[in-house]
Parts: C-alpha cells; structure tokens; sequence
C-alpha cells in the first residue's frame, strides 16, 4: 500500500469536524474558493463554527452558505461589509447580535495564520497600531516604534482550492488561487484540496506549490 | 475653476512614478494610474492577493477568473511578474519592499494621520483589507482624494474625525484642486488647478496651508471620466 | 552478548516507521535509517536544509553538488518531494510537522531531556544545526545512541551532566543493547539483545529501569559495519 | 530606459559597504554560496563586519576567507565547529577573543532573517527553551508552554547563489541552492545575486524562485 492522498469522495471525511470547530476558508477575489467542499461541509452541518475567511461576503466563493445556513458563531476576516446598500447574510446575523467579528489588516490575518502552521504562538507587528483595531492589545516599542503583539491561529479544518493535485497530496494553483491557502494548510489538523484534477503520477518538484505534508485529502472536481 | 475628475487626479499622480519603482495601488481611484504611466517607463504594480506585475486588465474573452488583482478584477501578469500566496506578498508589504503605496482616503490630517477605511455607514460590516498593512509599512504612502466631500466639507484636516488606518504615514495627496505634501510643518500645496486662488483652496482644507516657494499649476490632459 | 553495531541500530529504528510519516533524520547513525525501511512502505524523508522527500544517495558521476541534505551528502530528489527554502522548511520543523526526528544523542535522562549538541571539546566552537527546533518540535523524538561511553559509563541518566538540547522531549531510544520508551516513570525498556540480562542493562544506565511485561528479544540481520 | 538589474562587475557595487556593516551570506552543505562574490567582498575589505551564515566554516563556500582576512567582527550561525581536530581560521580567532559568537538553532536564525524582511521586529519561538543558548533572553507563556522571544536579524548587504536571473533581477534555484537565500535577500538594504547565466528575457512567473523585487543586482558567473 502505498501514500495516496486522492479521494472521490468527501462526505465521510467531514464527519468528525464537531459543533464549535475552526474552518479556514481560502479565496480572495472569485480565485481559489473550494466550493465544492463548502457546500459538502455545509451538508455535514456542524454548528457554531468560527470561520477564517479573508472575506465575510463574497460574491462567487460560496463562504456565505455557511452564515446563511446558521452554521457560523464568528468569524475572523479581514473585509466584513457586503457589496451594495442591502445587507449581506453576514451584515444581518451581525447586526442582529448572532455573529461575533473579529475584523484584522489582512497582513496581520495572514501571518497569524501562518504563525498557527508554523510554531510561532505570537509576535509584533506595525499593522493597526495607533486606531481602534489593536484596542485592548499589548503594545510594545523596538527600535524606537510601536508594535502591536499577535497570536497565531489555528484551526480544525482547511478547505483550500488548487489546480493539481498528485498522490501525494502536492498541489499546484493557477493565476492567484493561492492566496491564504498554502498558509491555512499549514495551520490546521485537517486539510483538504480541492482541484480540478489529480493524477498518481508526482508532479515534478520544481512545480509544487503546496507540499504534500501539509495535505490529507485531495479531490478532483474539475471546473478549470 | 478647473477641479481635476477622478481619472485626472490618477493621471497626475501617475506621472511621479518612477521606473522600477514597486508601487501597490488601492482600490478606486488609485488603480486607474495604472493606466497612465508615462510611455517606456517600467513600474512593478503589487496586488496584495500575491500578484507581483499585475499587467493591463485581461481583454474580454481572455479574462481567467483564477487570475484576478487585490480589487477582484481579471487581469493579466506583466513580462517580469510572478505570484506569490498571501503570507508572502504581507511579508513584501510589511518589510517595507513597497516603494509606493497610493490609496484612496476619507480624511488626511496636517501630520500625515490616514482615515480610509471606516467610513461610519450604519450597519454595514468594516472593512479593512490591506489598507493597515500598507499604511503603516510602505516606504511612501501617497493618496488620491477629493479635496472635500460632495457637501464641500474638507477632507484635508487638523485631525481625521473617523476612524485612522495609521497615524502619521501620509507623504503626498492627490486631490482634484491641487497636489500637496505632508511635511513637519503641516501641508506643503506644490500645484494649483486653473482659477483656484491660494485662499480659495484655504477656504477647502481644514487645515493651515503652506505653499511651496515654486507652487505651479496642476494641469492635467483631457479624459473623459465615465465612472 | 550480541551487541547491535551502529547500522544495526539504523535497521532497528526503520522497522518501527510507518507508511506516510514525515521523518527527519539526524547526522550519523540516523541518517542510515533510510536505507533499512521495509521495502515497500512510504516514507518522507525531510531534511531540515528544505528537502521534502529524500531520496537515496546520487549514484557517483550523477552526484550534484547542488543538491544535498543536512548532512551535506550529494542526494536525490524521492519521487513525490520537492524542495523548500529555510524559513520553509523550519516552519514546517516548529509547526509541529515532522512525525517523527530521529536523533543521535550524548546523553538522555529518565524525563526525556536530551543533551546531543554540546560535548564540551576544548577550543572547539558549538554546533547547534537544526536540532534544537527539532527536539522542541517534532511530533515525537526519537534516539538513536550507544547505551554506553566508550569507557563504559552510562549515557541513560537521571539528568543529563552535558548542556541541554530540548528538555523532556525524546520518547524512544535505540541503543546497541535496547529499544527503550520514556514514560512519566521514567525509562521502560522493550526489548534486550540476547544475552544480556536485565540486572546487566540496568548495570550499564544511569538511572532506574522499568521492564515492560512483554520485554522481548532485540534482534537484527547481520550488517556489517564498515564505519 | 528599463528596468535591468544585470551587471558584468561588482567591485563598483561593494564601495558603499562599510566598516561594521553585517553581511549575509547564503549556502549550506556545499549548495548555494555566492563564492565569486564573497572573494569579491573579500577584495572590497570593509572590516569589523557582523557575518550572518549558517555555518562559521564550511568546507565548500569560502566564507571563511572573509575570517581569515580579519574583517569579521562578530559570528551569527547556527554552526561554529569545524571539521577535525584541529582549529579552524574561525575558531582559532573565536578562541583568542578576536571574534565574538553568536549561536542559534538553524531554524531561529533563519526565521530571524524572515522577521527582517518581513517588518517583523519580534516573535516568539519553543526552540532553545531550556537551554543555555537562550540564557538572559525573555521567556513567555502561552497555552501553556514556554516560549522564548527572539528579535528581527536585518543586514545591510546580502550575498546569495542562483541558478538563473532575468533583467528583472528573479531568480531560479537549482537543487538545494536557496537554503537561507531568499530569507536573507529580504532582509538586507543590497541583495546582489550570482548566478550559472543571466537572460534578458523574463523568467516565467510560476519558475520566478526569488522575485526581482528583493533583489539589486545579478551577475553571472557560470559554474554549474
């Protein structure tokens, strides 16, 4: 038996992400929203879920199925206001006190998340010192500024979305696909890529964007 | 008077960009610069989604959802670019590799304080993106802005009254009446549009104005703003 | 007394990886471990200078001096790796990534501190490497060591006498007399090469053993040792 | 006029390097050392310069020529023994006080470096907690487990290895050239990079290794 991290099916796999988990959600712009396993952790239905999502709303990733599913108790993301004056699923279950926010710069969002794959518990950084998003936050001064300390974040289940996917669970993106996903891999006890398509054959090193240690699952689902 | 539209002010900001320079472009007004770099001159435009050279926006039918800038848009990648995923374009932005960042703004004050990003709109969620990241790490943080808001409030003030993106980060703005600089002394104008007097751009800004011994005219060419 | 040589113990700690484990292998003894994996099972052999999934040695004439592991030997690339930078490569190590780091050691005491960085040679300078992350980071910790100093003395102690590397980090330990575990009451011992008796093993350690109840017989091929 | 960071010489670049400047240089186990470059810096002969590399002496790279020149004041690597008995040019100097040392595990000075590049001034780590390397440092709690905090690593001049560069200044890495390279290309105020051959022509995005945006000048040396 040999490692073979291909998957046809992703049911199953979703089972034991409980009520209260951390799912980290990668996409930014309509490029790298796994969908499919969105919807499929949708259909498991586990409640009271904290969601890492750079975006609270989007208008093609699918993140807000969750919020409109009433799955969702918080969520950590960088962009919270929908598009338009109406307001997004997300902006009502907020203002009615049913969502709590944890709004970040997106480059504190990123190396937090990173941080949690990576073993770095906290650390400083410029973004946000001086306004009301580091209220409450330890400040400390290097070198003569001010910087605001970070914890890492972790999580219970990445669903990313990449190009290609081998065996081994490496994974290639296309264009900006990327985006949070190598680091949400990197910071969570299950990950699973979905890509349009997987091959047993290894994709050459020199091609691999996301090794497959920081891979379980990947599952082909076309749509290139 | 001869107030600049928005796709001027992008035009006039465009033309201190510097070859080679990395420059990261907010969404709005500043994206269009992008459009309007003197002819030969060769710009890095950073997209914070991980887009190194974003190039022109991708022609209708060759557009690829995958391959979009930090404003959604489908583009392309200019001869030199590269992509790299999130952690590693912040790590670009917040260890000072950008020479140039230009966004939008609500409020600037007289010691550079930026307000762009929490505009107080009733029940909608806020928004934050890059725009801290930026501010507070890039090497130069330039703006484009409407010199006041459409009721002829200023926007240009002694201090922001919204919420600040980052104290004392601004080093130039944009504005459709006149181009200025953030120095220790407060605003420094450096160029006027046609028909605004020095105490008629005074009577618009919030703040004490201090012009600069060679203050010129801001002139821009014509184009037509259909946005 | 059947003394296991030092490839001998290699063989002994590859027998107890399994399919899909990210493993990091030390210099020295460890290192051999990749050659003695059960044929068939999958291993992923990272090396902490960025190489995921190594391969075997390169064959000589197709050695590149371009591509090595930890230990600076020329090596291949295995089907399935790639190659990471640095900080790459240690966020994998510190994120907790690595299944299981296969060390050698001076000495490890009854709580798992493990001391294998600092001998204490004159003039010397230290060698730190990668294994102070490992140690602190790895999934689980294993040894690879003889149970005793050339002149006899014990290197399984109660504390360590040589500057740490990790405290209580390390889980098991191969020696050339035995396959021992650490525990929360201290060294338990699994397996003993033939004919050497209990009484004699905890003669030659520093500290108290424990016997597991099914403590069995430490066997393994004939290797010769050219080393 | 574009943009071309090629150049045929480097002597003209090294002139702004100062007495007490700290250098970078990449390369491990005999893979990545700008070689050219650092008998380079060696000619050049600034002095009392902090050397930043992972290994004090290596067997491959010529680092040590910059040690047995007399320019280096200070070490910081990950390690400082050579091989054999007998001393090497850096331990001779480190034994008569000449040099002072600064060891820490591979893994701390290569996120250091990062931290650098990074606008990262601080951040905490688990390596080296209980041990004497992290004597007088300060010690944090977080969920419970100790951590040691550990401070940004910037330089002013850094010396790397590549396989290929462009006008643009990217970079492409055979094998395991990139090691600390990339990190420390971030990190310093000069990153110049040697290379096997230059093209004017742009590297492809998704073979891009190092983007040109870290880097100041690439020379080709030949010699894969």
């Amino acid at each position: 038996m040999a490692i073979d991290k291909r998957i046809t099916a992703v049911a199953e796999k979703l089972q034991g992400i409980k009520d209260g988990a951390t799912v980290m959600l990668s996409g930014f712009g309509g490029a790298g929203f796994a969908n499919t396993l969105i919807l499929a952790l949708r259909d498991a239905g586990p409640r009271d879920l904290t969601m890492v999502s750079n975006s609270a709303t989007h208008l093609l990733g699918r993140t807000q199925v969750l919020i409109e599913a009433n799955m969702v108790r918080k969520v950590i993301c960088s962009a919270a206001r929908g598009r338009g004056k109406e307001l997004s699923p997300f902006e009502e279950q907020w203002k009615a006190g049913k969502i709590e926010l944890e709004v970040l710069p997106q480059g504190t969002m990123a190396e937090r998340i990173r941080a949690g794959g990576a073993g770095i518990p906290a650390f400083y950084t410029p973004a946000g010192v001086g306004t009301d998003l580091v209220k409450g936050k330890e400040i400390r001064r290097f070198n003569g500024r001010d910087y605001v300390l970070e914890t890492a974040i972790e999580g219970d289940l990445a669903l990313i979305r990449g190009d290609l996917a081998d065996r081994f669970g490496n994974v290639t993106f296309r264009g900006t696909q990327a985006n949070f996903g190598p680091a949400m891999a990197t910071a969570c006890k299950l990950s699973i890529v979905e890509v349009f398509a997987t091959q047993a054959e290894a994709i050459p090193p020199e091609r691999v964007m996301l090794p497959g240690v920081f891979v379980d699952h990947v599952l082909a689902v076309g749509g290139r | 008077m001869a107030k600049l539209n928005r796709l001027q002010m992008a035009w006039r900001a465009a033309q201190d960009l510097q070859e080679g320079m990395v420059v990261n472009l907010g969404l709005g007004m500043p994206v269009a610069c992008s459009d309007y770099v003197p002819a030969g001159r060769e710009i890095i435009f950073q997209s914070e989604n991980g887009v190194i050279s974003a190039g022109p926006l991708a022609a209708p039918g060759a557009a690829d959802p995958d391959l979009v800038d930090a404003g959604s848009r489908q583009i392309t990648i200019a001869v030199g670019g590269s992509v790299i995923d999130s952690t590693a374009s912040f790590a670009m932005i917040r260890g000072g590799h950008i020479d140039v960042t230009l966004l939008g703004a609500f409020e600037v004050a007289a010691n550079g304080d930026l307000a762009n990003w929490d505009s107080r709109i009733p029940d909608k969620g806020p928004l934050v993106g890059g725009a801290m990241d930026l501010a507070a790490s890039a090497k130069a943080v330039w703006v484009i802005m409407e010199h006041t808001t459409r009721k002829g409030a200023p926007r240009l003030l002694d201090r922001c009254t919204l919420p600040l993106t980052a104290p004392a980060c601004v080093k130039r703005i944009y504005t459709d009446l006149a181009v200025l600089s953030v120095t220790p002394e407060g605003f420094v104008v450096h160029e006027i549009v046609p028909g605004v007097s020095q105490a008629e751009l005074q009577a618009a800004t919030g703040a004490k104005l201090h012009f600069a011994p060679d203050c010129g005219v801001l002139l821009s060419p014509d184009i037509a703003d259909a946005g």
